[in-house]
Order: structure tokens, then C-alpha cells, then sequence
């Protein structure tokens, strides 16, 4: 896919809580097609500390308006900054990047999110379900207040949550949901971002029933292009580029 | 009309602008974002005999204004490259030269050997200074004994333009660069990256799995500048300047130390377009500074 | 409570945190910010045996997160400040220690031998390190043999704490570093300042005065940090480590990587309360993971 | 003189023209006494290629609601990110800092500016109006444009401008008006600062003609306190610091 760098329009930031935000940014002209499980390299000005740009996925796209929403969690100089963005502001990024989750292995599908690790299953359950298949989603976090965008997700399919306190929803992790606790799961498909531990105990679960198990990587990144080739995860063919060949991966090509 | 054309020493150059070996690909990962033969040069990433897996993951952690890599030299080995990717680059219209490295002497001739073979690859860069593999690399370009032996073997299989690339890990750069040049070297290039280390306080662990790494970017150029100008001084072939090179006016203080060329490297992460930008920006101040010739910014720092 | 303490080979400190040469004045410049007997240790200006008037304007540039700096150790030399300064300072309630410089052997012994008569400095920091002076300085500190030489002759006629500071602009700093271990040092501290180069593009001439300058300030950190880490690695006698510590976080990487005690020097120009912020972010960040003593820290590094 | 630090609050950015703005910066209490000549040392904030404090004089000083003006060229990344400052704003501050003009040889006084150095000479106008002096202000620029903030120098004293290419006042530099082009000058007492070039003219002028001046230096500063010997002028007792011993210095005392 052709890859562009652009400054997008901050047109809107939506502030979810005291860590979590919604960037909307427009594109100048016509915004290209971009995957569900691709991401964006963000170019992070004003910051002393941030050399780098920073990958951020892309939460979802609205062609109609030519706008894409980020969902940026605040851990660092790089996203407080993003959270800082005002509407009128501008925003560089190079896009779209990355290849993309594909299309399910059968149609029960279950959508596993943790932390920011949310972020690409909504623009992922859009797509499903134009494709006809019904997303199902199951979120993780530690409590109630970390259980961010739920509507948006509510508007596409069935929500099932996890917190670690019991606040809402399943206590526990994700792996505990009853959707995952029966001998004969009703899944044929699942993808996953999040937590590595998180993914890697789905991936454990799924090839123990036998279920497709796609994981979307994170890792350090200096280009988000394959130009640095320091992004590297360890694959059953060997190094393979979280940005490029990732960063969605079948559970069973990473030697995990 | 300002003349940005470079001889470096028989290596016709359309500008002075090349890019940093490692920092973009085989160039095709840039076509997206400008027209690469706009480029005086591609330096291809680092290529050695044999296949490398690189370095375990994390290879790369960020730094004040830099970062520091520890990719190790990643790549299919030369005779993947000669067959398979060679003939998707070589009729790219810049000069694609080939980053070579090695752990033995016998590996950086014969890897020299397969890429002299190579009708459309005008020059090689001779890495003798990658601090993140364990044997050979820099070990190559810390003392002159070694840095020589290396030149000198390859210089008798390898025939066409021949860039060596220096360490700036050294004690003095004046006499790695001397030496080099006494061995054949045709040019010489440099800084290859410091070696640096970052350290994660919470976990207690390094940030990088070879826990120390390759520093590059903005940081690094003071550093870099003084080196090109030690070495300019020095030698009498031409010398490629690189090391923290982000905008068109970094470029210039690297020419106007001594760099007859330069190579940019971490920027192209920040901006894809960076190295088209600085060619215009140098075209931009040479007509404002009423240059004709941009070699006549070629060490003309004022004393 | 945290336990900051550190007996640095019998010189004992409050806490890790001391302020570098050349970067805190003789301390009585910070008086007014902060109570400066909460430090560790402040090493004062680099002295000479003669008044130096150090080198010309200009002496300073602006790097990406970093600083170059040409002072060429301006002091009015260690007699004067035996008669002057010191009685003003002597009885602050932290380790003065004595920054000593020299172009010659004798310059050394000679400043040493005056400053080993006054009562109330415990020790002195061998400079054999400086970029910015013509003769002697950085000289001694790249080579292994005139590093040995230096110490050896001071440690003859100088009785309390010999630290001696290493030059990082050396192909191999472990090798010096047990070099001067040999030689009779107490303590090794690094880095100085990497030898850089700042120009301006638009005059054409180069910033500082001297051309070269050194650099300091964060840029620099990944470099300090790995030199410290290899010199830890290489030698018994306790390490002090600096280059570009900003923060507390920044602080305990050095000490994660072997440096029993920590230097500050150019942030204390951004914020001249910064060393204070520093003890209190050791005590915090001890407390936070339950450390109880700091010296626990001291190359805790987890490979 | 004791010297501080302290976040102060930007409480006014009042921008003359595309180059200029005078921030007003007000203390957390009371602000301490401060000397015509001495300046601040500010911390610039979010600002990836400053990373030191930037020298700037103190403009204006007012007791009364514990503010302080700063009149800044943006000129860099430092400068422009003071003049991005909004009222609300914090500014960090170490100051007083660096000695300070004194009081004159004779009562006939001249302050003679150029450019951003006009900006101690409006607090020292005040100061020397203070102890029954009448100040007389001489500010020269390159076009009517750079003559800025006049209103303020005319309510303290008699002010005579120049510019280049004369769009108002003398035509030429300043020391082509003709206050100056008498054989004896009316003036006892020079105060002056600016570029360099226009300072050395001034010294030598008033050296010719028997006058006392006070000239306030720029120079590269790290510290500004003195604590890092970078800033040296050559005076007559050879390297003095320009942010403790001046930046004042009496022009007979630089070895110019
Ligand atoms: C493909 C991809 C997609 C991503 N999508 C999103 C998203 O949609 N929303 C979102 O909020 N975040 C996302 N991230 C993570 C995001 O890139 C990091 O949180 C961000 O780079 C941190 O930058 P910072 O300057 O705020 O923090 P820093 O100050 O750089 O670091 C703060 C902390 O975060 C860690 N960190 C820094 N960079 C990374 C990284 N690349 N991966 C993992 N940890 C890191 C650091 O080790 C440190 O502990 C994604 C990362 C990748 C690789
Ligand atoms: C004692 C003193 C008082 C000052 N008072 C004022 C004032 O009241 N108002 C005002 O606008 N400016 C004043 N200055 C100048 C001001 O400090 C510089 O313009 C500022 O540091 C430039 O920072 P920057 O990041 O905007 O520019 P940079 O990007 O750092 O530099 C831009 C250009 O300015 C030059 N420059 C940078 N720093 C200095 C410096 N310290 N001295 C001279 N040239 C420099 C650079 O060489 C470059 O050409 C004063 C300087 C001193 C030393
Ligand atoms: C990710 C990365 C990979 C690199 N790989 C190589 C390499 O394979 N061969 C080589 O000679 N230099 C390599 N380098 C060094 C660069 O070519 C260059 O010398 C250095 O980064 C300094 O330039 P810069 O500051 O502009 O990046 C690499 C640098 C980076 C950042
Ligand atoms: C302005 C300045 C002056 C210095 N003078 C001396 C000196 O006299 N003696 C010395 O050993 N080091 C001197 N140094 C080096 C520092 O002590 C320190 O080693 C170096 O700056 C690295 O630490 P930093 O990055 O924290 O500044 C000086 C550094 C600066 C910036
Ligand atoms: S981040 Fe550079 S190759 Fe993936
Ligand atoms: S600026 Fe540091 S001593 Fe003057």
C-alpha cells in the first residue's frame, strides 16, 4: 500500500479520562484507504524529549468527513503531548503503515482488547461487520474507569468486559470470561491486541482448541517503514519487521 | 542555476546528499515519499557474507535528541542481495553503493569480491566500525594495523570506487583516517555511531538485549563535525560527512568542515522527506549566499 | 529512611550526589538556591598551579540537549585560592574537593602538594582530562602510559582521597581506567567532555574560539553511561559517574551501572537547585522500591 | 544581591510587531528588589532545541503589582517561544542576576539604544527620573518599524530616534543625530546598549569628548550566575564574566 506523510487537522480531542483521549484528525484532501490493524507514525512537535516519532493505531476512519480517530493512552511525554492537541491544531503522520489483521477463519469471531491495545478492534469490527460477520468484542482492565470507548464498540457488536477488581463486568483477566471458560468455545477466530502476557495466554488457549489466533505486536520503533529494521520479532522464519510484516501476526508464526 | 555536482574522486555525484547505510533500506521503502534520484547516493544497508539474523530484540531505545540501535547488521548475505535485490535497485538513477562489513578479512574480501561483479554498483563503503556485532566490525576500525590490513585486502580484489567508513570510538580519528588512506581507500566517510548505553531505571535493565548500542542522531553531531574536520585536515582523499545531519544547515557545517559529501541517517525516520529537503535547502543557500559551486563550500570554514 | 550514604574507598559522603568541576563555581554561587551542604560532595573549579586567564571569547555554544564549552580552566591558581579562597570555603558542611590540572608532570605534583597542606579538603580530582588547553590536560588522559605516569607522581606527595577523572575521547576507557587503578588512584570518575565542534553556517566560522570545544549536557548521557559501565566492569576502586545526568532517574542509571557516586555538572545551569531535586529523587525512588540502603543500587544492572 | 528562582505568571503578551513582544510576568508574592541593567535568566519550555535559559534584561518594574516586563526579539527558538506565551501561562525565572548600571557623572545623561537593547534602558530611564535625573533617550533602528515601545520612553524623558534609511527621525545611525554632532556635546554620562559595532562607536565618541559611558554587553552564557566561566569580556584586569562582573561595564574598562 502507498504510504503518504501529511498534516492531518486536529478537529476534535475527546478527553475519555485522566489518561485516555480521542484524537479526530481530518486529511487535507482525500483520505486513502487504510486497514483495520494499521497504524500511523506520529510526528510529536514542541516536545524536548521526544526524538522519535510515535506509532499510534488507527482507532477508526470516516471517509465521509475524510477523518481518522486515535485512541491515545498518556504514558509519556510523546502521548501527553498528543493529549494536549487542540482542534485548529496540526498533526504530521506517516501512514498508513503496516499490514493488517485478515479476514477470520470462520464467521464467530471474538475481538480481545486490553489497555490502548483496544485501539485497532473498533476500525477491525467496522470492517467485520461489513463483511457480514458479527464482531464480538471482549475488553480487559485492571477497574471500571479503564473501560474506555464503550459505546463505540457497543454500536458495532456484543461487549463482554473483564476488570482485575471486580468494578465491572467478569472479575478477573480476560482468559477468566465465561465466553473463553467452556470446553467447547464458540470461537473460530480470535484477535487480539493488547498486553504481551495478555496475548500470549490467548494464544496458549487458542491453539489449545484449536481456535485462528491473530496478535497485533508492539515494539520499539525508529521509522514504523522497515528502513531501520530494529523492530524486529522472532518468527518461525526468523526476524521479521513488527512494522512491516506486523504488526499482526498469526499466534503461530511467533516463536512465543 | 547553482552547480551541486560532487567528483568524488571519480564517483560522480549529482549533489553532495547521500543517505546513511542502515537507515534507508535498499531505498525502495522511500519511493513512496519522493522521487530517490533526486539523491547524490544510496547507501544500501550493511551487507555481509553470510545471511545475518541480527540481534535479539529490543534493538532500539530513544535518547536525548538520538537513539541508540543495536540492529547488527540484519541482512540476506551478499549473494541474496547480487541476485535477488540487485536487480530491483540497479536501475534506480543515483549511485547505489553497498555497505559492506565482515568478522574476518577473508569475509569482507570475498563479500567485496561479489558485489565488484555488479556492473550497475559503482562503489562499495567499507564498514570497518559497526559497534553492534561481536566480531570483526569495529574492532576493524580501532587501531590502524587493522583498519589497514582491511583496506589493503579488499582494495586488490574490489575495483571500483572504494569509501571507507570510519569509528568515531576511537582516540584519534586524524591517524585511522591517514592510515586508511594510505591503504587504498578512494574516500573516507564517516561517523559510523558511538557506542552508548540506556538503561531503564524502574526494571533494572538495559534497554537494548546487547545492552550497549550504536548512538546516532541530532546528539551526536558536535562530535561527528569535529571528527570530519580532524580527518579533512588529514587526508588528501575526499571525505563524506555524517552524524546527527537533520536540515540543509547541518549539511553545510559538515561541507565547510571539510565533507566534500554527506550521508543522512536517523533523520530519514523522523522525516521520510528530509533528504530532499536538504538538497533544496542547499540549492536555497548557496543562492543566497551567492555560491556557484557548492565545492566551494568544501572546507571553507573561516579561521 | 533510606540510608544515602556511601564510603567512597574510605571517603565518606552524605549521599551520591556531588556537583562536577567547572559547573558549580566554588558552590558559593548556589548559596543563595539552595543549602549546599545537603550535597554529597562539590568538586570545585579545575586549578592550576599558575593564574590562568583561560581561553578567548567566545567559550560557549548551544548543541541539540547538550552545550560545547572552551573555558580552558580560567582560575587564578592553587595558591590563590589556598590563601583566598579557601578560608571562605572550608567550612561548608560537604566534601570540597579540589579539581587539579596541569600542562607538565610537575604542574600536577606541584598543585597537589598545596593543596594536600589544607586541612579541610579531603581530596582531590586529578583532571587528566581537560579538552580545552593547548598542552597537557586531555594529553595525559588518552594514553595509558602518561595517565600512570601522572597519577604515580601525585600519589607520591598527595596523602588523602586521589580521584582521578578520565577523558572519554579514548578507543578503550576500560584499559586507562585500570590503568590508573594501578597507578594508586582512590576513585575514578568520568566522563569529561567528548571533543566536539559547533559552526555557523552563515558567518562560515566556527562558535567557539578554540574551534573544538567539549561537550556536555544530556545529549551525552548514552556515552557517559556505557564508559562507566565498562570502567566499573574493569576495575575495583569505586566509580563516579557523570555525563549528562538531568535527573534523579538519570542518576540511578549511573548507579545501576557501577558508579557508586554521581556528578552534575551543566544541568546545574538550567537549574541550580537540580542537585537538591536529585538527592530527594534517590530518597524517593529507594523508598518507592524498597531499597534501603542506595549502595544496594550500586551496579544492581540485572543482564 | 540575592538571587532567586520561581515560576512566574505570564499575566499579559502584548505584541508590537512581528519581531517583538513585551511579556509581563508576575510574581507568586512579593517580588524582590531588582537594579536597572540586571537581567533573568528563563527557562524556555517545550522547546526541543533550547536547552539552556536565555539571557533577557529586565524591561520594567512595578512594586506595586509585583510584575516585571521583559521586551523580547524573537530571533530563535527561544525568543519565539517566549513570544508564544499567554496570559495564564507559567515562566520560570532565575534573577536578579548580573550588576547593573550606575549613577551618572553629571546630570546630562544619554541612554542610547539599538534593537532588542533598548530593553534595560527603559527601566534605568525610570530609575535615574527617580533620583531627580532627566533622562534623555536615543533609539536608533534600521526602519521606523524597529522603533518600538516609544510611548513608555517618551513619559519618562526627551526621546530621539534615528533609522537607516530615514522612515523617521535622523536618517543614518545614532550617532549621526545631531545631539551628538555638536563639539561639545551636552552630555556628561553615556548609557548604552545594543549591537556591538554601534557600542564601540559610542565608547570611542565619548572618549574623544571627555564622556563617562556605561555600556551593557551581550554575550554566550550557560549559567548566568557565574558559575560557569563562560561568558568572559577582555577588560583591562583581563576575563571578567559578563553575567556577574557586568553586564555592565564602563567603557574605558573593556579592552575594545
Ligand atoms: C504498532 C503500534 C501501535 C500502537 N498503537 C497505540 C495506540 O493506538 N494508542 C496508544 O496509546 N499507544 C499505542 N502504541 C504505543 C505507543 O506507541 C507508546 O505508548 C508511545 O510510543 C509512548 O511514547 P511516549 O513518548 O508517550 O512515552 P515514552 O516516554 O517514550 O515511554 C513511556 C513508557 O512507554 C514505553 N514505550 C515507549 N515506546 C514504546 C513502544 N513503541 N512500545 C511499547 N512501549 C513503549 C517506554 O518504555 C516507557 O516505559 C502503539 C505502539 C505500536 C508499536
Ligand atoms: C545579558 C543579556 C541580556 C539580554 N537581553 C535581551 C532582551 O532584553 N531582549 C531580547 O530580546 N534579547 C536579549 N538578549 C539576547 C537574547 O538572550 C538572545 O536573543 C537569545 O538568547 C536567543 O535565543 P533564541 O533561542 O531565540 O535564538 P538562538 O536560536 O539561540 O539563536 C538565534 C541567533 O541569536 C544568536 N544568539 C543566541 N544567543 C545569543 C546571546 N546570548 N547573545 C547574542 N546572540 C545570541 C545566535 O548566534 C543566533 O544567530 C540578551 C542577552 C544577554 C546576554
Ligand atoms: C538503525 C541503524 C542502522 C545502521 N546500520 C548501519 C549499517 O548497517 N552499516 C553502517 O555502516 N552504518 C550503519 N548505521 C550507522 C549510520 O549509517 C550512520 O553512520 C550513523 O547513524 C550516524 O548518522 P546519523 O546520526 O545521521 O544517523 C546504522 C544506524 C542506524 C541508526
Ligand atoms: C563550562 C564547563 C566547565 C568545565 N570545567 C571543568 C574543569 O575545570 N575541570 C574538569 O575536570 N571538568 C570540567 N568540566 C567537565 C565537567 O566537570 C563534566 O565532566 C562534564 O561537563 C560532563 O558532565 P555534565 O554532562 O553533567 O555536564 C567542565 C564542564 C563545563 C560544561
Ligand atoms: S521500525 Fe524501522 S523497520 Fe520497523
Ligand atoms: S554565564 Fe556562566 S559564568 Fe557567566
Amino acid at each position: 500500500m502507498k504510504k503518504y506523510i501529511d498534516d492531518f487537522k486536529v478537529v476534535h480531542n475527546e478527553r475519555l479520562n485522566h489518561e485516555y483521549v480521542i484524537l479526530t484528525l481530518q486529511h487535507p484532501g482525500r483520505l486513502p484507504a487504510m486497514l483495520p490493524g494499521q497504524f500511523v507514525e506520529v510526528r510529536v512537535d514542541n516536545a524536548p524529549h521526544t526524538f522519535l516519532r510515535r506509532p499510534i493505531s488507527i482507532h477508526d476512519v470516516d471517509e465521509k468527513t475524510n477523518t481518522m480517530k486515535l485512541l491515545v493512552q498518556e504514558v509519556g511525554e510523546g502521548t501527553r503531548r498528543m493529549g494536549q492537541l487542540q482542534a485548529g491544531d496540526t498533526c504530521n503522520l506517516v501512514y498508513p503503515l503496516g499490514n493488517s489483521f485478515s479476514l477470520p477463519k470462520g464467521k464467530r469471531v471474538l475481538l480481545v482488547g486490553g489497555g490502548c491495545g483496544i485501539a485497532p478492534l473498533l476500525l477491525l469490527g467496522r470492517y467485520l461487520k461489513e463483511q457480514g460477520i458479527a464482531p464480538r468484542f471482549l475488553l480487559g482492565a485492571r477497574s471500571k474507569d479503564g473501560l474506555i470507548a464503550m459505546e463505540a464498540f457497543r454500536s458495532l457488536g456484543e461487549v463482554f468486559t473483564t476488570t482485575e477488581d471486580g468494578s465491572e463486568g467478569t472479575k478477573g483477566f480476560v482468559i477468566h470470561h465465561p465466553v473463553m471458560r467452556t470446553d467447547t468455545p464458540e470461537i473460530d477466530q480470535i484477535y487480539t491486541c493488547g498486553p504481551e502476557p495478555m496475548m500470549k495466554v490467548l494464544a496458549k488457549y487458542a491453539a489449545k482448541h484449536g481456535i485462528a489466533c491473530q496478535v497485533s505486536l508492539e515494539n520499539q520503533m525508529a521509522c514504523g517503514f522497515g528502513a531501520c529494521l530494529c523492530c524486529v520479532a522472532d518468527t518461525r522464519d526468523g526476524h521479521k519487521c513488527t512494522c512491516t510484516d506486523g504488526p499482526v501476526f498469526d499466534s503461530t508464526y511467533l516463536k512465543w | 542555476m547553482v552547480d551541486l555536482t560532487i567528483d568524488l574522486n571519480g564517483l560522480q555525484l549529482k549533489n553532495p546528499v547521500m543517505t546513511a547505510s542502515g537507515t534507508f533500506g535498499y531505498g525502495e521503502e522511500f519511493m513512496d515519499f519522493f522521487d530517490i534520484s533526486r539523491l547524490g547516493g544510496v547507501l544500501v544497508k550493511g551487507t555481509t557474507l553470510e545471511h545475518r539474523e541480527g540481534n535479539a530484540y529490543p534493538r532500539m531505545a530513544e535518547t536525548p535528541r538520538g537513539m541508540l540501535n543495536a540492529v547488527g547488521l540484519q541482512n540476506k548475505g551478499v549473494r541474496y542481495f547480487a541476485e535477488h535485490i540487485y536487480p530491483r535497485i540497479k536501475d534506480y538513477q543515483t549511485n547505489m553503493l553497498v555497505n559492506v562489513s565482515g568478522s574476518t578479512i577473508e569475509d569482507y574480501v570475498q563479500t567485496a569480491e561479489v558485489v565488484n561483479e555488479l556492473d550497475k554498483i559503482p562503489g562499495i563503503e567499507l564498514n570497518i566500525s559497526c559497534p553492534n556485532v561481536k566480531e570483526g566490525g569495529m574492532a576493524f576500525g580501532t587501531s590502524c594495523p587493522s583498519a589497514m590490513a582491511v583496506v589493503e585486502a579488499v582494495r586488490k580484489v574490489y575495483k571500483k570506487h572504494l569509501m571507507v567508513k570510519l569509528s568515531p570510538n576511537v582516540t584519534n580519528i586524524a591517524e585511522i583516517g591517514a592510515a586508511v588512506e594510505g591503504a587504498g581507500a578512494d574516500s573516507i566517510s564517516l561517523i559510523n555511531t558511538l557506542l552508548g548505553m540506556a538503561i531503564d531505571a524502574k526494571s533494572r535493565r538495559p534497554l537494548l538485549s546487547t545492552v550497549t548500542g550504536g548512538l546516532s542522531g541530532a546528539a551526536v553531531k558536535p562530535v561527528a563535525l569535529r571528527m570530519v574536520w580532524q580527518v579533512a585536515q588529514a587526508v588528501k582523499v575526499p571525505v563524506v560527512g555524517m552524524g546527527g545531519i537533520m536540515t540543509a544547515t547541518d549539511a553545510i557545517e559538515f561541507m565547510l568542515a571539510g565533507a566534500s559529501a554527506i550521508q543522512v541517517g536517523t533523520a530519514n525516520f523522523i522525516d521520510p522527506c528530509v533528504t530532499a529537503k536538504i538538497v533544496d535547502g542547499l540549492e536555497n543557500y548557496c543562492a543566497e549566499q551567492g555560491v556557484e559551486k557548492i565545492t566551494d563550500l568544501v572546507g571553507a570554514l573561516e579561521l
